[in-house]
Order: structure tokens, then sequence, then C-alpha cells
């Protein structure tokens, strides 16, 4: 039973997939998108009973299929682990992965591949659904790479235009370097303790003895490295701002909701391997919260819409990267689902606009949006105010938690963390102004043609905006249902949301007079001053270098890009001709000897002769010295 | 029933493809291959029974030279391999206009017979005879039907002849040296022998220079990217996909067993040179101009890592070698088919000149993704269950080179997706590019499935594999 | 013994045919003759016996080698069919020459005693003489002529003075004799010397280096069917031949001695080899090839005790592979004035068949499998190898690398270049002779025990 | 005879044929015209025919004796050759200078 229905809720995505790709042409674009988006919602319903069981059995399912790769101290089966966490994952990735079909469904209705569109959505859907609920870190890197593999589909969906190739390709790479990692530490943790499955080597590393921490620690490092190339951390972040070259729907599905929280994921599921690598916990935390800064402070001046949600995407992953850091898994998590509903809201919000602007997405050319696109602006608004932090929308007991643990553990870093949500709502409201209120500053034509969305683009924004304001009820402050949904995955249980005393309202309070100071500066500058941001050329010192990402594409070109291309090159024309010269010099020198040698034959009786005597007379002799 | 009846097939085929004529040639060749194909099939299932496919007859008592052939795990894999690709190999070419079909066509069943014969034979002279015959008709195929200029050609053919030539001959005379010790040529005397630790290192390099030029190991692979270049495609998947096989399981079979102890001192030197050939010929990859070229130095890269994973003497290695030689060579194939698709439209190899055809050619595009990825190990296709074993592996011996020799999944995603980029994606050609005919598109499917079917399910070949190996493994370390 | 007086008596005939007019019959006549020879001279193989008191020894070795000069001479007397068909007059002399050379042959391995070694010598070498300058009007085959006649004589001078030594030394020219007194008591010092005489002597008709000047020269003077001759039947008698002198007279060669073979055999395939690749003319490129393989076949020498077989295995490797080259070359140069490789152009697209046997027979000198050149040298290899001259083994397997550059330039020639003209039509008798030959060539390969075996 | 033999001694006789050989071995290295290196050559032959003669007495063995009938029938044989040769030489060059012979080389 649960094997079908976990093959079901794995496969049904796949089936779309595969029969949007091969008939998804000739059923016509509407019937593609429908079925597309129908597998997902299988694929919800199946997880919904999933839900409904291990709520009452608290017993995780646990399916082998069949052996895939066999090693010498170990085998590797294709097998799901159905746990609190992976159905907790699945819930929102299915959830929002349907409303986001629905939206795409409208969407894209202009694209002559919308079923190809669709097809890349239903296999990125399944092979996210892989990664959640392998039972193994095999199985999850082939979900890991698999949607890897996706995100460069769709980032490059519009494959004639070759900067957007230029984007999916970085993407993939950086992936890579990442998944380099990730395998580096399956490396490691195969040969430690002969097994990639998750439940055996959580009772092995509990059971065993005399464990070698330094080569867990590595292991532990090579794991966060893979977590930072598919959730943009530093240094590995560059890629997603490009990502948003994608169809908007991608970036909200792909790069907010649901693919760059897999790092999360992965770190949440090996816990009890981070646990005891205190040194790499640091490292995260550190990580983490520099990434949130910095991010943070690109997005402040950013005027394209999606580059700002982009840098806020990131910033956000540093979040929970921090909270990670100190083995604050669950509140990771529950920040992980909160930034999924208003994250993903606010994508879509910004897809509608720029739906009506007809791909328009800088900021400057936008304005005065909120009397035509009514729906757009209140689920936009909700959201925003979520991710600013401000009570009692989700983000704000999340980020808040988040900021408790942080301060708990290292002032400096809380600083930093605080600093960066401030920066959050100011960039986040900075955009809200600029879209939605004052005048609008683009062209007659767009201006004539504004419109509210149609109602399958505006529903999924309202269902993501009531989600934003009420997703805090998961983890109440006080009493948690989600601390406990998951409390059978962690070891050790994290405390400090429980006894609540002043320090904790202080801190509160901080936060969010922190989210409301950023809030009041975004309004002075922009409703009250009516300032709207410089054209690029005007741009100028320290914003300049924001506005720039802090040049870091143009250092990693100058170092890596470029070294390795002209390391090919000087291979290419000097090594390779050096060696293959080199063979053929030993051709070339008998071919000079042989010439040399044909004036030996002079044609002349007397010297043969001659010669013929010397070798004679050399021979006795010689023949005569032996003896 | 014994393996020699595949060879008599096969040589039969060679003979009967000639005098069939230029109309008929082709058919009968995929026929004959074909046949080879179902008659290998049947043979492994007789061996899955449990019964003896080998075959021992006396040749020359004196030497005493024996036409032995035997038949195990490793042995029939690669010969699965051979006999599998070659009717997909000739298939494919159902595209070209050949003139004088009829010897090209028959060199091409007679190479298929040298290569299947060095897989089987387990006398060593009788292997060394095989392993020159193989060369003789690659070498007038690239001459007579290959493509450029026909100097050009010339220089890198017939250096590519003479440099293998040269390599094999000092493999010759270990084997000659060895007999004198062994008083046989038979694999399991030579296996017996109580070789000194001087000998083994000359026989080692030795054996080493042939398979070495033959793998390539860089830096004897000066011939590969010309020759890969100018030879007809269907030389390039032949020695692309099988041949530089021979040098890989000759590593396996030959080498490693007959001279553990040297093998042991080199191992950091061997898999050093392995992962070199990655990195280089990945780098190199990036930056070339001409499609066939580019796909020569990612061969480069992969092979080095195979040669790498065997040459770490552990059942990881060896299994990941082999796993990673199959699927190589059935990759590799398809990524030169592709090219030569893309060939029969544009007549042209020069990457600058291509773009803009996937809108064009969806199928074809699809298909040519799939490889890509597959080329690029991605997880479910059968390279990364080669690749994961092989880094296992190395990782095993020493983490650095697990790290530098995983730089190919970085560099190898770098430069394909470059490649396709370059090749498929950016603004509509203005050529019209045909999709797919009905037989490209079968060939590309039948690669495709095979990446994919052994991706998810390795098991059959593993356990044919295994034994075998384990037995050679137990070789190297009885000895040592 | 009867073999020889055989043979002696078929060349009689043809000389009397002539008187008869009868040419027309010649060469089929001497064809059928030679055939029923080398039946009798089998039927001796197993019978070894003396005659004249040690004068002719007949044994395994003589027969042996007797059979394969025999089936040479049918191949080159068949060929001589189309060769001589413009000056038909002569033909009864050149074929006649040719079977009085055979005799000269068969005397000079089955010899018993050093005046019938002599003689053997002077008989195949005179017929050399007359054959390399038979074109009379042609510069270049008088100057061949003349310089291997010179030279030639000049040799058998000094073999002449080596046997005088030798019996002065030893009071006796039978070999026999010689060999058990030399193990004997001390020797005079010009034993050895005369010894050495003659062995350079030898040197010098199989072509090794630095006694090789002539061959190049001489061969590419002298008319096609003659080099063929020379190149096959000549060079492999006069091998053949020193191989039993040496084995004969002195079993056990002192180091010394043995370096000297080594030396000159390494020398002889070097300079062969190196000489070769930048040559033209296709002849003096196989006189240079066969340099090199004097060389090679030198190294038996290291072994006599028992390399006979191999010796016996190489040379008719080799020469059968020649026999069907020149066959083809005598086919493309039959109408051109010299044998330049250029006139090999195309051939692989005019004529298929001719270019593959070329192309057999060259793969078979360079030593590739499945041609019985290839197991020649690999139980050449393997004799040396046993008798610890690694090294040896080591600069000819290199050399054979560097003779494959050579061999494959005429194959390219035949497969790259576009034709210069239109097919010349093939006489029947060269195909016949070409097939055989290479036919006979890769059945040794396949199956060499049965020549390797024959001398045990 | 063996008197003598004993009285000069076999060295001697060696010495001489030596000598006299050498002087053929200079006179073919060292003439350019064709029939003076023919007699050079004689001359070779002729001092081993020598030497044969004093061996056979020195033996006490007529087969040294023997031996040079056949050589002295050998060498007329030969120049017979030879001179042949020479003839048609003669007729296309006009000159036996062996110098003139080089056309075939390199």
């Amino acid at each position: 039973m649960n094997t079908n229905l976990a093959l079901l809720l794995l496969l049904a995505p796949f089936l779309g997939f595969l029969f949007n790709i091969f008939f998804g042409k000739k059923i016509g674009k509407s019937a593609s998108g429908i079925i597309g988006t129908l597998t997902v919602v299988v694929s919800f319903v199946a997880t919904l009973v999933f839900l409904l069981q291990i709520n009452e059995t608290k017993e995780a399912i646990q399916i082998e299929l069949f052996n895939w790769i066999q090693i010498s101290n170990f085998r590797v089966n294709f097998g799901f682990l159905l746990d609190q966490l992976s159905i907790l994952w699945l819930l929102f990735v299915t959830g929002i992965g349907s409303l986001i079909h629905l939206y795409s469904i409208s969407y894209m209705h202009d694209d002559e591949n919308m079923h190809k569109f669709f097809a890349y959505l239903n296999l990125f859907i399944f092979f996210m659904i892989a990664l959640v609920i392998a039972s193994n870190l095999l199985v999850l890197f082939i979900g890991w790479e698999g949607v890897g593999l996706c995100s460069y589909l769709l980032i490059g969906f519009w494959h004639k235009n070759q900067e957007y190739n230029d984007a999916a390709k970085k993407a993939f790479i950086m992936n890579r370097i990442g998944d380099l990692g990730l395998l580096i530490g399956i490396f490691i943790i195969g040969s430690l303790f002969s097994t990639l499955d998750y439940t055996t080597l959580k009772t092995a590393i509990a059971t065993s003895s005399n464990l070698d921490i330094t080569m867990l620690s590595v292991a532990a490092f090579a794991l966060f490295i893979g977590a930072c190339g598919k959730s943009a951390q530093i240094p590995l972040y560059t890629w997603l701002p490009d990502a948003m070259a994608g169809p908007t729907p991608v970036s909200a599905l792909i790069h907010a909701a649901t693919m760059v929280t897999a790092g999360i994921f992965m770190v949440t599921r090996l816990n009890f391997v981070f646990d005891l690598a205190p040194e790499v916990q640091n490292i995260i935390a550190i990580v983490g919260a520099v990434t949130s800064l910095v991010a943070a402070t690109i997005a402040l001046v950013q005027t394209d819409i999606k580059k700002v949600l982009a840098y806020s995407t990131v910033s956000q992953l540093g979040l929970m990267f921090l909270a990670l850091g100190f083995g604050a898994y669950e509140i990771a998590v529950f920040h992980v689902i909160t930034h999924a509903f208003f994250k993903a809201c606010l994508f879509l919000g910004s897809g509608s606009v720029i739906h009506a602007l007809h791909g328009e997405q800088d900021m400057r050319k936008m304005g005065g949006l909120k009397k035509v696109m009514g729906i757009t602006f209140i689920t936009f608004l909700l959201s925003s105010l979520a991710i600013s932090g401000i009570p009692p929308f989700s983000g704000f007991f999340s980020k808040d938690e988040i900021l408790m643990t942080a301060f708990h553990n290292n002032i400096a870093l809380w600083v930093i963390a605080s600093l960066a949500s401030l920066m959050t709502a100011f960039y986040m409201f900075r955009l809200l102004y600029l879209t939605f209120f004052k005048e609008f500053r683009g062209t007659e034509h767009q201006k004539n043609h504004l419109h509210e969305s149609p109602a399958l683009i505006t529903f999924p924004l309202i269902v993501l905006a009531i989600l934003a304001t009420i997703g805090g009820l998961i983890s109440l402050p006080t009493n948690s249902w989600l601390s406990g949904y998951l409390a059978p995955l962690f070891s050790k249980e994290v405390h400090e949301a429980h006894h609540f005393g002043t320090t904790e309202y202080t801190l509160m309070a901080v936060a969010v007079l922190g989210g409301l100071i950023g809030i009041t500066i975004a309004f002075v500058k922009y409703i009250k001053q009516n300032q709207v941001p410089a054209e690029d050329a005007e741009i100028t010192g320290f914003a300049k270098v924001l506005y720039n990402k802090y040049y870091v594409d143009e250092i990693y070109d100058a170092i890596f890009v470029n070294s390795v291309n002209g390391l090919s090159r000087f291979f290419r024309d000097y090594v390779e001709t050096a060696l293959s010269a080199a063979v053929f010099g030993l051709g070339k020198v008998t071919n000079e000897l042989s010439y040399q040698g044909k004036k030996l034959q002079t044609g002349s009786i007397g010297f043969y002769l001659f010669v013929f005597v010397l070798g004679l007379c050399s021979i006795v002799t010689y023949l005569f010295l032996a003896q | 029933m014994n393996v020699s009846v595949l060879l008599i097939i096969l040589l039969v085929g060679s003979f009967a493809t000639y005098f069939a004529g230029d109309k008929l040639a082709s058919k009968v060749a995929l026929l004959f291959s074909l046949f080879a194909l179902g008659t290998s099939i049947a043979l492994l299932n007789i061996y899955n029974a449990g019964e003896n496919i080998s075959c021992f007859k006396f040749w020359i008592n004196n030497p005493s030279i024996s036409y032995s052939l035997t038949a195990d795990g490793l042995s029939i894999i690669m010969l699965l391999l051979t006999i599998a690709l070659t009717p997909l190999i000739i298939y494919s070419s159902f595209g070209n206009e050949y003139k004088n079909a009829k010897s090209f066509y028959a060199l091409i069943l007679f190479m298929t017979f040298a290569m299947s014969g060095t897989f089987l034979a387990s006398d060593g002279l009788l292997y060394y005879i095989f392993w020159e015959l193989s060369l003789i008709p690659i070498y007038f195929i690239a001459l007579i039907w290959g493509n450029g200029d026909t100097e050009e050609r010339k220089k890198a053919v017939v250096k590519f002849f003479i440099y293998t030539l040269a390599g094999s001959l000092f493999m010759l005379i270990a084997f000659v040296y060895l007999y004198q010790k062994a008083g046989s040529f038979l694999i399991q005397d030579l296996y017996k022998l109580e070789l000194s630790r001087m000998e083994q290192f000359w026989i080692f390099w030795a054996f080493f220079l042939a398979y070495a030029i033959k793998i390539p190991i860089i830096p004897f692979h000066t011939w590969q990217a010309k020759v890969y270049q100018k030879a007809p495609t269907v030389g390039t998947m032949l020695l692309s996909g099988i041949m530089l096989k021979m040098g890989l399981y000759s590593v396996l079979r030959w080498q490693l067993p007959l001279t553990p102890i040297a093998a042991r001192t080199y191992l950091p030197i061997l898999i050093g040179l392995g992962i070199a050939g990655v990195i280089y010929g990945s780098i190199v990859a990036l930056r070339q101009k001409d499609l066939k070229k580019l796909l020569a130095y990612s061969s480069l890269a992969h092979v080095g890592l195979i040669a790498a994973g065997a040459y770490t003497l552990t059942i990881d290695g060896l299994r990941g070698a082999v796993l990673q030689m199959i699927a190589h060579g059935f990759v590799v194939v398809g990524l030169f088919f592709a090219a030569e698709i893309v060939y029969r439209r544009y007549e042209t190899r020069t990457i600058a000149d291509m773009g803009g055809i996937r809108t064009q050619a969806p199928k074809f595009a699809s298909m040519f993704m799939i490889l890509v990825l597959a080329s690029v190990a991605l997880p479910t296709t059968f390279n990364f269950v080669g690749e994961f074993t092989v880094l296992y592996s190395l990782s095993q011996i020493n983490l650095w080179f697990a790290l530098l020799g995983g730089t190919t999944i970085i560099l190898g995603a770098y430069y394909m997706l470059k490649m396709y980029q370059q090749v498929m994606l950016g603004e509509t050609n203005t050529k019209v590019f045909a999709d797919v005919t009905s037989h490209e598109g079968l060939v590309l499917v039948i690669i495709i499935a095979v990446l994919f079917f052994f991706g998810l399910y390795p098991r059959p070949i593993n356990e044919l594999i295994t034994p075998c190996l384990d037995q050679i493994l137990r070789t190297i370390n009885k000895i040592q | 013994m009867n073999t020889l007086i055989a043979i002696i008596g078929l060349g009689i005939l043809c000389l009397i045919l002539e008187i008869f007019d009868a040419r027309k019959a010649i060469i089929p006549v001497v064809v059928i003759g030679l055939l029923a020879v080398l039946g009798l001279d089998i039927s001796e193989f197993n019978s070894p016996n003396a005659y004249y008191n040690n004068m002719i020894i007949v044994g395994k070795f003589s027969s042996a080698f007797s059979a394969l000069f025999i089936i040479l001479t049918i191949f080159l007397v068949s060929l001589g069919h189309k060769f001589y068909e413009n000056h038909q007059t002569k033909i009864s002399d050149f074929i006649a020459i040719k079977i009085f050379l055979l005799a000269g042959a068969v005397t000079m391995v089955s010899f018993g005693n050093l005046a019938m070694f002599f003689l053997g010598i002077e008989v195949l070498s005179i017929a050399l003489y007359v054959l390399a300058s038979s074109n009379r009007l042609s510069i270049k085959s008088n100057e061949a002529g003349l310089k291997y006649f010179l030279m030639g004589s000049f040799a058998s001078g000094i073999i002449l003075f080596g046997i005088c030594l030798i019996y002065g030394a030893m009071g006796s020219f039978d070999v026999i004799e010689i060999s058990e007194l030399s193990r004997s008591a001390e020797l005079p010092i010009w034993f050895p010397i005369g010894i050495v005489l003659v062995f350079i002597g030898m040197l010098f008709k199989i072509a090794a280096v630095p006694f090789h000047f002539w061959a190049p020269d001489v061969y590419e003077g002298s008319p096609a069917l003659t080099t063929a001759l020379m190149s096959t039947l000549a060079k492999v008698v006069a091998i053949a031949t020193l191989y039993k002198l040496v084995k004969t007279m002195n079993a056990d060669i002192s180091p010394s001695f043995q370096l000297i073979i080594v030396i000159i055999s390494i020398a002889s395939m070097t300079v062969g080899n190196i000489m070769a690749l930048r040559q033209v003319n296709v002849k003096r490129m196989l006189a240079f090839s066969g340099i090199s393989h004097a060389g090679f076949m030198l190294m038996t020498l290291l072994s006599t005790a028992k390399s006979s077989g191999t010796l016996l295995y190489y040379t008719s490797a080799y020469a059968l592979a020649g026999i069907a080259a020149f066959s083809v070359i005598l086919y493309v140069c039959k109408t051109k004035e010299n044998e330049d490789i250029t006139n090999f152009h195309g051939l692989g697209k005019n004529n298929p068949l001719m270019a593959a046997i070329l192309t057999a027979s060259l793969l078979s000198m360079a030593g590739i499998p499945i041609f019985s050149g290839f197991f020649a040298k690999l139980f050449l290899f393997n004799q040396t190898i046993q008798a610890g001259f690694i090294a040896l083994v080591i600069v000819a397997v290199t050399n054979s690398i560097i003779s494959v550059g050579y061999y494959f330039k005429l194959i390219l020639a035949m497969y790259t270049k576009e034709p210069n003209e239109a097919k010349i039509p093939t006489p029947a008798v060269i195909y016949v002779v070409a097939v055989i030959s290479i036919v006979l060539n890769i059945a040794l390969g396949l199956f060499p025990s049965f020549v390797l075996d024959l001398l045990g | 005879m063996t008197n003598i033999l004993n009285e000069i001694g076999i060295e001697n006789y060696i010495f001489l044929s030596v000598i006299l050989f050498c002087i053929g071995v200079f006179g073919v290295l060292y003439r350019r015209n064709a029939i003076i290196v023919f007699m050079s050559i004689e001359i070779m032959l002729n001092a081993v025919n020598l030497l044969f003669v004093a061996f056979s007495t020195y033996h006490q063995d007529a087969q040294g004796q023997v031996f040079v009938f056949f050589s002295m029938a050998v060498a007329a044989a030969e120049v017979a050759v030879g001179l042949a040769i020479l003839v048609s030489i003669y007729r296309n060059l006009g000159s036996i200078d062996i110098n003139n012979l080089k056309n075939l080389k390199g």
C-alpha cells in the first residue's frame, strides 16, 4: 500500500512530464497545462494521506525498492524514507508547486513552447520529490542533480537568447561545484560507516565508540559546500540572481520556494552528522550571517524587481543557515516554510506586475499600480509585511526565533542578522512603494494596457498571501506544533524557544522596531521625498559598488573563468603542438639521417671496395685483439 | 557451442560482405553483425547456465602457442560491448554513401572480429595477434574513407599506426621474455610466474607503453584528436567506442596480474597520470573549434578517469572502470553520431558555423541533450554509476585523488554545456536543419535506452563481472 | 645428389630445346621439370646420404632449402614468360642460366667439401653477373653488371684466400674433418683468419653492412626479373650457406665472434631501414629492406644449435613475400622505364587485387600478424632472447618500427594518390604467381609448425 | 720438394702470397681502368693458387693442387663474363674507366 502510494506520489509528476513531452504539443496549451497541474495535485493529495498517517502512527515509513549501486563495503538501494521531515517538505513542495502550475497556465499562455514548460516543471517536481523522500544520500543526489538540471532547462527556457543560456549554464556549473563537495562528503561517510542510508547511518553514529571526528568534520564541511551550491550561499551564490532570466513562475517555484531550500533540507536531514562537527557549524553560522547581510546590502539598490527579490531570497537563505549553524534545525525549517509562502507570493506578484507591463522589470518604469492591480497589491503588501517580520505575519515568528537563537549563541552574528532584516524591511517596501504607489512612470502604450491579471494568476496569490499571513501559527513561540512534530528527527532538543523571559520580549521588540525603521526610511525616501532610483549611469560612490554586486561576478570571471580559458588556449596552442612535435620529431630525425646516408652511396666502385677492405681489416684486427 | 563460433561468424561475415558487392554490402554487414549479437546473447545464456564456452586447441608446438579463447565475465562483457555497438555503428552509417562500400563494411566487420578476438584470447601471443590485426582495418578505414585534406590525414593516420605499433612491439618483447620464463604463452601459466622486482618493472613499462598509447593516457595521446577528427565517423566510433577499451581491458587482464609489484610501486604515478588526463583533457576540450576534436578530448578525459580507477587495484576501482568503459562506449558513439548528424545537414564540423538548431529540430535537440547529460554523468545514467564507483575507489586511496578526479564533474559540465549551447541553442539558424530521420532516431534511442536502463539497474553487469574481477584481484594480491 | 643432377640435366635439356627451336615449349617444360625435381628432392628429404667421399652431403637441411630454392625458381621462371616476350630468341639462355644458377644454389647448401662450396658460389655468382647485365643496351644494366662482377669476384678472391688458409691449417677441404680438427689441438693462427675471410666473403653475398654497397646499385640497375631473383633466391641461398658454414665449421662460436655478428646485424638492419626511408625507386627501396632483413637473418647465427628451423621459416616467409611483391612490380613497371614509386599511384583503384597483394607482402615484410613475416620475426626474437641477446632484440624491434615507415609509403601511394593512367591489362601468369606466393605466405603464417619443425 | 720447402720455410711462402694478394687488392682499390682492375683480381687469385700449391706440398696432399685447377677454371670463366660485360660497356659508353660508372647511386 505505502509503496504504491509513494510510487504514485513520486511518479505522477514524471508521467506528467512524459505526457507533456510527447503529446503536449498535440493536445494544446491549456490541456497540457491542466494535466501538468493535476499530476502535481495528485502528489499533493498523496502527501496529505501520508501526513495523516504519520500524525497518528508517528512511525517513519521506509521503503526499499531494489539494489542500485554496489560498492565493496556497502550497497545502495533505491529506497524512500517518509518521515516527518520529508512529508513536511513534500507538503509545501507539492502544495506551492500545484499553485504555481496553476498560475503558469495563464502566465505562460502566450508562449509557443508552453507544453515543454510544463514538462520541465513536472520533471522538476519529480526530482524534488525524489530528493526529499530519498532514504539515502545517493538517491538524494539523484534528486539533487535532477533539480539542478531542471533549473538549467528552465532558466534557459527561452533558449534563443544566449544571455539566458549563459545564466543557465552558470547556474548548472556553480551547482556542480557544490555537487562535487556533496560527493566528497558522501565518499567519506561511505568509507567511515559503510552505509549511505540515513537510518542506519544515524544508528551507526549513535552506537559507534571511536568516531573519527576530524574525517567526519571534513565530511560535514564538504556536505556544507554542496549545500552552499544549491542554496546560493557565499561563495557560490552568484548564480541565483542571474537565474532570474527564467520565467517568473520558475523563479517563484525553484529559486525561492523549493529547490534553493534543498541545502537546508540536506543539513537538517544529516543533523546528527553536523551536531558532531561544531567547527563546521560555526562556519555555517558565519557564512549564513555574512551572506544574509551582503545579499541584503546589494538588494538595497537594485532596480530590477526580480533581482531585488532574488537577493532577498539569498539573504533569507542566509538567515536559515544561521539557524542551522546553531543547530536550531526546526527553526530553520520553520523559516523555510514561511519564506516559501511569502517569497513565492512576492515572486508571483511581481510576475503578475511584469505580466501587466508586458515584460517590463525595471522598477523605475513602474509606479501607481495599486489602483489598477488591487489584488496583486494587497497580496504583495501582506507578504512584504511578512518578510519584514512585522507581527502577526508568519515571517515575524520564524525570523524572530532565528534572531533569538543568534542572540543566545553569538551577539555579533545577531547584530549582523538584525541589520540584514532591517535592510530587508527597507528594500521590500522600497520595492512596494516604487511599484504600486505614486504615478505610473512607464510608456503611454503600457499605461493604456494596464490591467489586473486574470483569476488564474490572482487565485494563487491570494492563497499564498493568506498562508504568508497565518503561516506563523504552526510554530507559536510558546507552544510550537512544528518542533513537536519534528522532535523525533533531532538527537538533542532545542529549548531556547520554550522558557520565555524579558530578554525574549525585548529582542522581539527590537526586531519589530528594526522592521518598522526600515519601512519608515523607505516611506520617507520614496513617498515623502518622492525619489526615484537614479539611472545606471548616474549611480556613484558606494551605491555603484552595491549596484554592481560588489563586482563579485567580475572577480570570479577574472580569477577562475578567464584563467581556465587561458590555460585551455595555452594547452591547445602550445602544449599540444609541442607534444606532437616531439613524436613527429623522432620521425623527422630518422628521415634526416636517411637523407644524409644517401650521400654515402656514392656509386663509385673504388669507394665501395675501400669500405669493404676497411671492414675486413677492422674485423680481423678486432679478432686478433680479442684473442 | 563455444565463443569461436562468434569469431567465425564475424570473419565469414566480413568476406560475405565483400563479395556481396557495393549495393548490398551495408545490409549484409548489418545482418551478420545482428546475427553475431544474437549468438553472443545465446552464448551469454549458456555461460550463465554454468557451462563452459571457452575453447582450446594447440596451434604451434614450438614455441608452444595455442588457440585458446577463454570467456569469463570480463571478456564476455567487453565482447558484448563490441558486438552490441557494431550493428549500431553499421546502422548509423546508412545515411552516408561510401564509395567502394563493400571493402568498407568488410573492414568494419573484420575489425570487430579482431577486437572480439583480443577480448577473448587467453594465450598471450594469440591476444597479441588479434591486437595487431585490429590495427590494420582501422588504418585503412581512416586512410581511405577519412575526411579533410589528404596529406594531413595521411600524416595523422600513419603517425597513429606507427605510434601504436611501436608501443605494442615492446609488449611483444615482454611476452617473448615471459615465454622464456614460463615456457608457455597461456595466461594461467604466466600468472603462476614468480618474477623478480626488476623483471616486473621492465615488463610493466613494456606493457604500459603499448596500453598508454592505445588508451591513450597523457602524454601519449598526441595521435588521438587528429585521427578522430580525420577518420570517418564510423571509424571514430570504432576507435573511441571499442578500440581504446582494448587498452583498458588489457590493463586489467594482462598488465596488473602479471606485474603486481610494479603496479603497486607506481600506483600514485599511474593514478596521477590518469587524473592529469582528466583535467588536461577537459581543459583542452574547452576551446576546441572542431566538434569531433572536442569530443576526442572529452573522451581523453573520461578514459583518464577509467585508467585511474583501474590502477587503484581495488575492487571498486576495477568494477567502476569496467562499468565506465561500457557506459563511455555507448555514450561516445552516440555523441559522435550526433556530430555526424549535424555534419550531414551542415557539411561542417566547425562549432562556430552551428547554433540555433534546437528550434528547428526539437527531437534531435532533446536526444543530444540527454547524451550530453549522460556524458557528464548525471545520476540515473549509466555513466554516473561508473564514475561514482571510480571516484569512490579513488577517495579510498587518497581524498585528493577523488577531489582532483572529481573536477571532471565541473569541467565536464562546463565544456559539454558550452558545446551544446554553441551547437544547438541561440537564434534560429538561417540554414534549414531537418530533424532526425527515423533510423538516426532509432540509433540514438537505443543508445539512450541502454544508458538509462543500466544507469538504474547495473546489477546484471555487476554480477557478471564481479567474480572475475575478484579473481584478478586475488591473482594480484597473491603474488605480491 | 639426384636433385642436383636432375637440375643440371634440365638446364641442358632446355638448351637442346632451343636447338630444335621449341622456344614456346621451354617454360612449360622447365616448370614441369622443376616440379618433378621438387618431388625428387622431397623424396630425398628423409634419406640423408653422402656422395663422392663427402663432396656432397644431402640431409634434411640441404633438401629442405633446395626445395625452397626450386619453388622460388619455378616462380621466377614462370614470371620470365612475360618478361622476355620481346626478346624471345634469348629466352632459352635466360632460362638455362637460371636453372644452372639453381644448380649452384643447391650445391651451396649441400656441400660437404670446401671445393664444392667454392664451385657452388662461383656458379651462382657467374650466372648472376650475366643476368645482371643481361640487358645489353641499357647503361644501367651494364653498370650494374660490372659493379656486381668486380666486387663479386673480389669477394670470391677473399673467400678463396680464406679457404686456402683453412686448408693450410688443416690440410683438408672436408668440412667434417675440419670441424673435428678445429675442436682438438691448438690451431695455427691462420685458421681463424681463414674462417673470418670466408665469413666476410659470405657477408658480402648476403649484402650485410659494411659489405652491402653493391646491393642497391645492382638491384636498381639490373632488369626487374633479375632483381627479383637476387633479392629472393640469391639472398636466401647466401644466408643458408653461411649458416651451414658457421654451423659445420665451428659449432661453438667464440664470444668475440658473436659480438661481431651482433654488431654487423645491428648495423645492417639500422642502415638498411634508415636508408630505405628516402628512396623513390621501389627496387632500390627493396634492396635496402633486403639489407635490413639480412641483418635479421644474421641473428640466427647466434644460436646455431637449434635455429635452423627458424632460418628456414624466415627465409621462406621473406622470399615468398618478395616474389609476390616483385610480381606486382613487374606488372606495374612493365611499360615504364623506371620503377619509381609514382608508378604505383592509384593502384588501389586501378587494380585492387594487385594492390592488395603488394600490401599483403609489404605487411608481411614489416612483420604484421597473420602474415608469416610476423611469425618469422617472432620466432627469431624468441630464439635470440633465449640466447640472451635481449638488447639486440630491442634494436631489431625498433628497426621494424622504422621499416613500417617506408613499407607504408608505398601502400599510401597505392591507396591515397590518384592513378596517373588507365588500367593496364594483367597477364594471367603474373596473377597466378602473385596469388600463389601470397597465399603460401599466409598459409605459412597460419600453420607455422609445418615449416618450423621440418629441421627439428 | 719437401727439403726445399723445409729450407725456405712455409711462412715465407705465406708472406709472399700475402704480399702478392695485397698488391692485387691495392691494384683493385687504386686503378681506374677496368682491365687493370681485372688483372689485379687475377693477381689476387694467383697469389692464392701459389699458396695452395705450397700448402699441398707442405701437407704432402694432392687436394690443394686439384683445387688450383678448379680455381683457374673458375677464374677463366669469370674473366670471360667480365670481358663480355666490359665490351658491351665500351660499346655504350666508349670508355672503360670505372669512374664513369656512377649513374646508380644515392
